[in-house]
């Protein structure tokens, strides 16, 4: 194996990692929102992701036969998995954490294991009833072509594209669309509106939000729908680029998200994105770490294939935290003694 | 918060239930063993027969009957009365039913394993205050340190030496290379640990190359001793003598301990939910290498068959009661849990009731005044992850040894939070409360809710909504409700129960004392409390310092 | 809060007394028989579970007639495993205790299947896994253990021949599931094309269900001209899927958990130049195949799929063993001992089932049973040529 | 290092210095308390006071300087060997044990000084015991001290904002420290809690033989109890001396009364506090 293609092999590891880490940002996001208000990571979070994937999957489902376009049938697919994701967050907040509120931090933590457990049984009873288990998306055909393949008119660039080693299909641009559109959303929602300072005073210090005149039920319950309306966009992305999910496949992109969110610094939402991409490619390139091992000839780095992949994201995580306790973008909250 | 519970009285008010006890306890051991014995149950009519032979039935009066460990434990009753019933229970009863069906074994010494988990994950996150979402690696350490020497694994990890580690001599070569290089990383660590105050540059270089040398050496040698040991392959085929058991149960003791202690070293500085993480992704990272370094833990294939220890005095005593022989490891491993749940218990306690202890808590509750106060957080942290991981380590090889095959399926992710609902679900910090959390989330796994199915099995139910696929479902409304209604646990520790319970109601029990102290802290009800606001302030900010 | 304690027992009565109402049911007539089923009915594995214990049920629905005629009134009692080792043994322990429990259909996994098979050994329990393949499991030579499908160390040898003779593999790119099922049968696999002088330009296991990203990346750099990927056909469904859209159109094989129609919707376009070997014949070699896929749909309202055939199968070996014990048995009415199943179900001779006729070894593997190697191409799954293996013991 | 030359001096602090990012919180302060001293460390808000006790409690590392107690150094040392080495503290924003009762909270004070460890915990032996004992007989001792020793079992969280203050006091002086820092033990407390306070201070100088060390915004309280006095200004010292030199120095009246508007009130309270104290 020589070095020529070593580079455009390690590009397009490192693309598909990219693409795999705007996902997890935009999981990460829901995690990193709702422990921002109310410090608990909700082990929910991934069942209500999956409640998007679902939701997509049925409206693209449904939508198959119709001519219509591609793009309104993915907006379509947004919307719906944004607002039944979003509900059900709201709803499992107020009957599962608000009378929690005040207890200690383990409760609601298990409470939310146990709502995770319920959703689970819950989605796959519903879609049983269809006689589905896995649900495997319907896309528009278009979709799955390449990005800028032969015949389209920008083939130009992507045969360049392609000798760097980068060649993507249209869904993934769209996943990496999609997800930068919903970040540049949520920074204007949490940075530049009323709602947004809101959140912020109310992430901060809830007593004194209150205070203030601020309805912190009201900011929380927001969160929640705006964390759960998250979760929906990346349940329809995450349906999108990989195709198959069921009622608990939620469970391991949940698990690696939250890491995110923790490895970018819980509670800080540019953190949560940057977390995601980074265990995005680490992932990626672990999983390659023995074809790299055997190019350089290092024969212990060959041992290290796709199956450590995932403890990969969880020994970065500890690496980072042991020079960086408070994540990459944590803010250092020095206790005032 | 108008007036304080006191600490460690008992409630005068509750009337004595002394009969009601042994009532109880006779009715719901006779349903038990009229379920299980096969002569009586021969003798009732075959409607009631049928009846109590349903698995849903079986199972409740099996769990009704569980519950009267319970009842002698928290009513007020005649110490008599307690004892007999506890006991009776304990070891009459209960091996009776045992022999008769091995499933009330096999969920006893269950319930037994997991108390002793949820004991141990009580120290670290109950009493310490640390939450540890990868608990059940210890569990998994201790499984296959026996698991590997029990069985045929360790003949095979040999003759991999011995094909792959070079000649014989050469392990000599290692052996004592490795051991050089221990000594010498050992006495530099020691040397500089003298140095007070910062370290500089050079010092934390020295330190780290000499922790680097004592692992290095550390595993050198092990390979020397497998290398030298390899030729010994054949006599180990199927294990060591299997009453090396005894000796192994220390081993995975020290073995688990030492892995909390490795485990804790690096991540035990950050606080709260970032080391819930942390320590959920290194539970992980344990499962995975089980599952992928294969030559010594045989991979996804499992470890098969792992011995059991007999002891012959204990097998009589089976035989002489009537047990087949196929029972006699059961009977063992059932009067082994109960014996090492004691040990458990009793060191659980003299802990908490301690020097230790106190830190423990302190620690919890603020670990900047229980530092200013002089408690080492690192140290006084590490001893509770080691303590805790030590009751995991020996009481997975008591599952090694009952199941007869480990594989990483048993040691996933969800084990552990698993038992983290146990410890919450009973009660934080309380020793009779996990255990009791623990009783409740096993029954309801392995007993009530598969019965639940079972029971159901005959009835035309459509496929969906069959309660024999709702397992999670049914659990996870559990834990739900458990947790909305009873925040503190079943039975919280005095603590917590002060803590959560401050400004309810206490006409219910309140004694004479309480009164009195009562009119000489009536401000306090006006004041606003900094002490536990700042505890507040603590726990929100995710970091280290 | 100790009066709260005494509570808690009341309450638990008025639980017990609400679910005794639902539970209470009795059956009468004649002696009751039992079959049981295990395997996970519950949790994510809960999919090919419920098809087993399905299967199960439609062979004990077709052999209740014929116990009826020795006065045996033969029934179907599923547990649950939730592919969990722990559990697992519990269930065991109570199949135990259920003296008309004759016999057993499962454990899905291996994993699952030593530890049960363990602990039901010394009650004489017989147990007939559909699925399980480890090699172990019949290698502890445990009287009452036996399995329909052949074992690692036969499935893997036929699944490199056909590598090899057919599909001319030089460099074969090998994948798992870090599963007993799936790392044991690439293991197999591997070891005979290692012996055979065939190229692994890659080996790796992974428990991703969704990410093949590097994987990918990996196999297009080093070009092989076969993929072997032992796993369940979720997982390689969702990596036939990327693969394909990825431009890499080579063979993919692999074993008998790919027998799924879902396997098809799951890989979508990508379904096309996918072998796997299978022991249940595709339903124009075997006439029943098409009325059981029927019934089937209509008892449960979904298509029967690869583990709802080995559930099928499975069971009515263990059935067939059960009618053998009863009728060598003395009075009518009378149930046979377990031990009489036991030694029958080593014994049997089954036939008109999916898999062909089915008779035990000594350890309770199938002396000898043909795999029939499928292709799946262009949305249809058809068969490409059959293999007869041998147990490697007699 | 030199160890402090003249022994009349237990804690000898020299250029102690403190940069967060790039505010000196604290710059380059030398500072010696006397044995058996009262003195009191006092400033406007902000500074730098408590981070000046933080430095010498080993809470923050120094940037420079160097900190010894009775010739011993505690720079690079963690809290609680510093707590170890003899210097005790309560905090600002008062930091008890919730879920403990009084004299919990006060044993756990006494950790450092046990010498029964793990093993003697999980064997009980004799020297478990003596431990124990030692600890709550220290610990009843100095809830008796410090006048709380009747609410020996009550919750700490229970007992009134000044009574909680003590108890900090009583934890700290249960560590048989040989220098203790209050920070501003008075706030909050009403003018009767405020004398009860200063002779319990008083008390623990001349009773336990504890050299005291106090920040206080409390003037009155600050000039009638201090010996000697350090006043920090933006981190820097701005003056030193017995109260009657600092009542009248005219630094330190500009520093806490041209403040501007905001500072003003509490600027001129202090000044008449300083007056008043006599």
């Amino acid at each position: 194996m020589d070095l020529s293609t070593l580079g455009p092999f390690l590009v397009g590891v490192i693309t598909s990692g990219l693409v795999l880490g705007f996902v997890y940002a935009i999981i990460a996001l829901g995690y990193t929102m709702v422990y921002g208000v109310l410090q608990l990571i909700n082990f929910a979070h991934s069942e209500v992701f999956v409640t998007g994937a679902v939701v997509g999957f049925e409206i693209f489902r449904v939508l198959e036969p119709s001519p219509m376009n591609g793009y309104l049938k993915l907006l379509i697919a947004l919307i719906a998995a944004m607002v039944a994701s979003g509900m059900l967050n709201v709803i499992i907040e107020r009957l599962a954490y608000r009378p929690l509120r005040n207890a200690p931090r383990l409760v609601p933590l298990i409470t939310a294991i146990g709502v995770s457990l319920i959703l689970q049984d819950v989605i796959r009873i519903i879609e049983g009833f269809q006689g589905r288990f896995d649900l495997t998306y319907k896309l528009p055909p278009a979709f799955n072509t390449n990005f800028c393949g032969a015949d389209s008119s920008c083939e130009a660039l992507g045969t360049a594209l392609t000798k760097v080693g980068i060649s993507l299909q249209i869904k993934e641009v769209i996943v990496v669309a999609v997800s930068l559109l919903s970040l540049a959303l949520l920074n204007y929602l949490v940075n530049s509106t009323k709602l947004g300072r809101a959140i912020r005073a109310v992430a901060q210090d809830r007593v004194t939000a209150g205070l203030m005149g601020i309805d912190s039920n009201r900011i929380i319950a927001l969160t929640f729908l705006i964390g759960g309306a998250l979760g929906g966009i990346s349940g329809v992305l995450f349906g999108m680029k990989f195709g198959t999910i069921n009622a608990y496949s939620g469970f391991d992109p949940g698990i690696i998200a939250f890491t995110a969110a923790v490895l970018g610094g819980i509670g800080s939402i540019p953190g949560a994105v940057l977390g995601g991409l980074v265990l995005g490619v680490i992932q990626n390139l672990i999983g390659v770490t023995n074809v790299l091992g055997s190019i350089l000839n290092i024969a212990n780095l060959q041992a290290i294939d796709a199956s450590y992949q995932r403890i990969g994201a969880f020994l970065v995580l500890v690496l980072i935290l042991i020079f960086k306790p408070t994540g990459l973008l944590g803010r250092s909250n020095t206790e005032k003694v | 918060m108008t007036a304080i519970r006191p600490g460690s009285q008992p409630p005068t008010a509750a009337p004595d239930r002394t009969w009601w006890l042994i009532i109880v306890g006779i009715i719901t051991s006779s349903l038990l063993m009229l379920t299980q014995e096969p002569t009586w149950r021969a003798a009732l009519p075959g409607g009631i027969a049928k009846f109590l032979t349903n698995p849903l039935v079986g199972s409740l009066l099996l769990t009704l009957f569980l519950s009267n460990l319970l009842f002698a434990f928290r009513w007020k009753a005649a110490a008599w009365a307690k004892a007999l019933v506890f006991f009776g229970s304990l070891f009459i009863i209960l091996p009776w039913a045992g022999r008769d069906n091995t499933a009330i074994f096999d969920l006893a010494i269950q319930i037994g394993i997991f108390a002793a988990l949820a004991l141990g994950l009580n120290i670290v996150v109950g009493l310490a205050g640390l939450l540890d979402l990868g608990y059940i690696a210890f569990f998994a350490v201790g499984a296959y340190t026996w698991g590997i020497f029990g069985s045929g694994q360790f003949a095979k990890i040999l003759g991999y030496f011995a094909d792959n580690g070079g000649p014989v001599g050469g392990g000599l070569r290692y052996l004592l290379g490795g051991l050089l290089l221990t000594i010498l990383g050992a006495v530099v660590m020691s040397i500089i640990s003298k140095v007070k105050g910062k370290w500089n540059t050079g010092q934390r270089w020295a330190n780290f190359l000499a922790i680097m040398g004592l692992v290095a050496g550390i595993i050198m040698s092990l390979r020397g001793v497998l290398i030298l040991m390899s030729p010994q392959a054949q006599s180990l085929m199927s294990g060591v003598n299997p009453n090396f058991f005894w000796l192994f149960l220390v081993l995975a003791l020290f073995a688990a301990a030492s892995v909390g202690v490795i485990i804790g070293l690096p991540v035990l500085k950050l606080k709260g939910d970032y080391l819930a993480i942390i320590t959920l992704g290194l539970g992980e990272v344990i499962r995975v290498l089980a599952n992928n370094l294969s030559t010594y833990s045989n991979g996804s294939q499992g470890i098969t068959p792992i011995v059991s220890p007999t002891v012959p005095f204990m097998n009589a005593i089976a035989g002489a009661l009537g047990f087949s022989p196929d029972q006699y490891n059961l009977f063992f491993l059932y009067f082994l849990v109960i014996a090492i749940i004691a040990v458990i218990i009793l060191a659980n306690v003299r802990l908490d009731r301690s020097r230790i202890g106190r830190a423990w808590v302190a620690i919890r509750e603020d670990e900047v005044a229980a530092q200013a106060m002089g408690v080492p957080l690192m140290q006084t942290k590490l001893i509770a992850f080691a303590t805790g991981a030590s009751f995991a380590g020996i009481m997975g090889v008591i599952f090694a040894a009952k199941q007869t095959f480990i594989s990483p399926e048993s040691f996933i992710l969800t084990q552990s939070t698993s038992i983290l609902s146990m410890v919450v679900l009973g009660g934080l910090g309380s020793i009779p409360g996990v255990i009791l959390g623990a009783a409740i989330v096993t029954i309801l796994n392995i007993s009530l809710l598969p019965s639940l199915g079972e029971a159901t099995a005959a009835l035309k139910l459509p496929q969906q909504i069959n309660p024999a696929q709702l397992q999670r479902l049914v659990f996870g409304t559990i834990l739900v409700m458990m947790m909305l209604f009873r925040p503190e646990g079943m039975l919280p520790s005095a603590r917590q129960q002060r803590l959560m319970h401050e400004d309810d109601d206490p006409s219910d029990n309140e004694t004479p004392q309480d009164s009195l102290k009562h009119s000489a802290v009536e401000p306090a009800a006006e004041v606003y409390s900094p002490g536990t606001a700042s505890i507040k302030d603590d726990q929100r900010t995710g970091g280290a310092r | 809060m100790k009066r709260a304690k005494g509570n808690v027992g009341v309450r638990l009565i008025g639980v017990v007394a609400a679910l005794l109402v639902g539970a209470a049911q009795a059956q009468t007539a004649q002696t009751t028989i039992k079959m049981a089923s295990l395997s996970p009915l519950s949790g994510p594995q809960s999919d090919v579970g419920t098809q087993i214990s399905n299967g199960a049920r439609l062979a004990v629905n077709e052999y209740q007639g014929q116990f009826a005629k020795l006065g045996l009134n033969l029934s179907l009692q599923p547990y649950d495993d939730q592919a969990d080792p722990t559990t697992g043994t519990a269930a065991a322990r109570k199949i135990i205790a259920d003296s008309s429990i004759l016999a057993l259909v499962g454990p899905l996994n291996s994993g699952v299947a030593i530890p049960v098979s363990v602990a039901l050994a010394p009650s004489h329990v017989a147990l007939v896994s559909p699925s399980a393949t480890a090699n172990v499991l019949t290698e502890r030579g445990l009287k009452n253990t036996n399995r329909i499908v052949p074992r690692d160390d036969a499935q893997g040898p036929a699944g490199a021949d056909f590598m090899l003779s057919k599909l001319k593999a030089k460099k074969v790119y090998m994948l798992n599931d870090k599963t007993a099922y799936g790392e044991g049968l690439a293991g197999e696999v591997e070891k005979a094309l290692r012996a055979k002088g065939v190229q692994i330009v890659g080996s790796e296991g992974t428990e991703e269900k969704s990410n093949f990203g590097s994987i990918i990346q990996k196999i297009s750099l080093s070009k092989p001209d076969v993929i072997y990927f032992g796993g369940v056909y979720s997982q390689v469904g969702v990596f036939a899927k990327q693969l394909r859209e990825k431009g890499i159109t080579i063979p993919l094989v692999g074993g008998d958990a790919y027998d799924s129609a879902d396997l098809l919707s799951i890989a979508g376009a990508g379904a096309n130049n996918i072998y796997f070997t299978t022991i249940v014949a595709p339903a124009s070699e075997v006439p029943a195949a098409k009325p059981l896929a029927a019934l089937y749909q209509k008892t449960f309202g979904k298509p029967i799929q690869g583990f709802g055939i080995f559930g099928y199968d499975a069971a009515k070996v263990v059935l067939q063993g059960m009618l053998d014990a009863a009728r060598s048995g003395k009075a009518s009415g009378q149930a046979p001992t377990r031990a009489q199943v036991e030694n029958a179900i080593r014994r049997v001779r089954a036939t008109g089932l999916m898999s062909g006729t089915v008779q035990f070894n000594s350890v309770g593997d199938r002396r000898a049973a043909r795999m029939y190697i499928m292709k799946v191409n262009q949305g249809k799954v058809r068969l490409e040529t059959t293999l007869d293996v041998k147990a490697p013991r007699p | 290092m030199s160890s402090a030359s003249n022994n009349s001096f237990i804690l000898d602090v020299r250029g102690l210095t403190k940069v967060f990012g790039g505010l000196t919180a604290v710059n380059d302060v030398t500072l010696q308390i006397p044995r058996q001293g009262i003195v009191s460390v006092i400033g406007p808000n902000g500074a730098g006071k408590t981070t000046f006790f933080n430095m010498i409690t080993g809470i923050y590392e120094p940037t420079t300087g160097f900190i010894e107690l009775d010739g011993v150094n505690l720079v690079g040392l963690r809290p609680d060997q510093v707590t170890s080495a003899g210097i005790a503290r309560t905090f600002q924003n008062i930091r008890l044990f919730a879920s403990m009762d009084c004299q919990e909270n006060v044993m756990v004070g006494r950790h450092s000084r046990l010498k029964a460890g793990y093993i003697d915990s999980l064997f009980r032996t004799k020297r478990f015991y003596e431990s124990e004992q030692e600890a709550r007989d220290v610990a009843n001792m100095m809830l008796d001290f410090v006048g709380l020793g009747q609410f020996r079992y009550e919750m700490a969280t229970n007992l009134p904002y000044g009574d909680q203050r003590k108890l900090e006091i009583a934890r700290a002086l249960a560590t048989s420290p040989k220098l203790v820092l209050l920070d501003e033990p008075a706030a909050g407390m009403n003018p009767r809690e405020t004398e009860e306070l200063k002779s319990l201070i008083r008390r623990i100088r001349d009773e336990l033989g504890v050299t005291v060390c106090l920040i206080e915004h409390d003037m009155r309280l600050v000039m009638t109890l201090s010996e000697y006095i350090t006043v920090l200004n933006y981190g820097s010292k701005l003056a030193e001396g017995l109260p009657h030199e600092i009542r009248n120095n005219p630094q330190v009246m500009e520093a806490y009364l041209g403040r501007g508007a905001v500072a003003g009130e509490y600027g001129k309270e202090a000044v008449a506090g300083m007056q008043e104290g006599v």
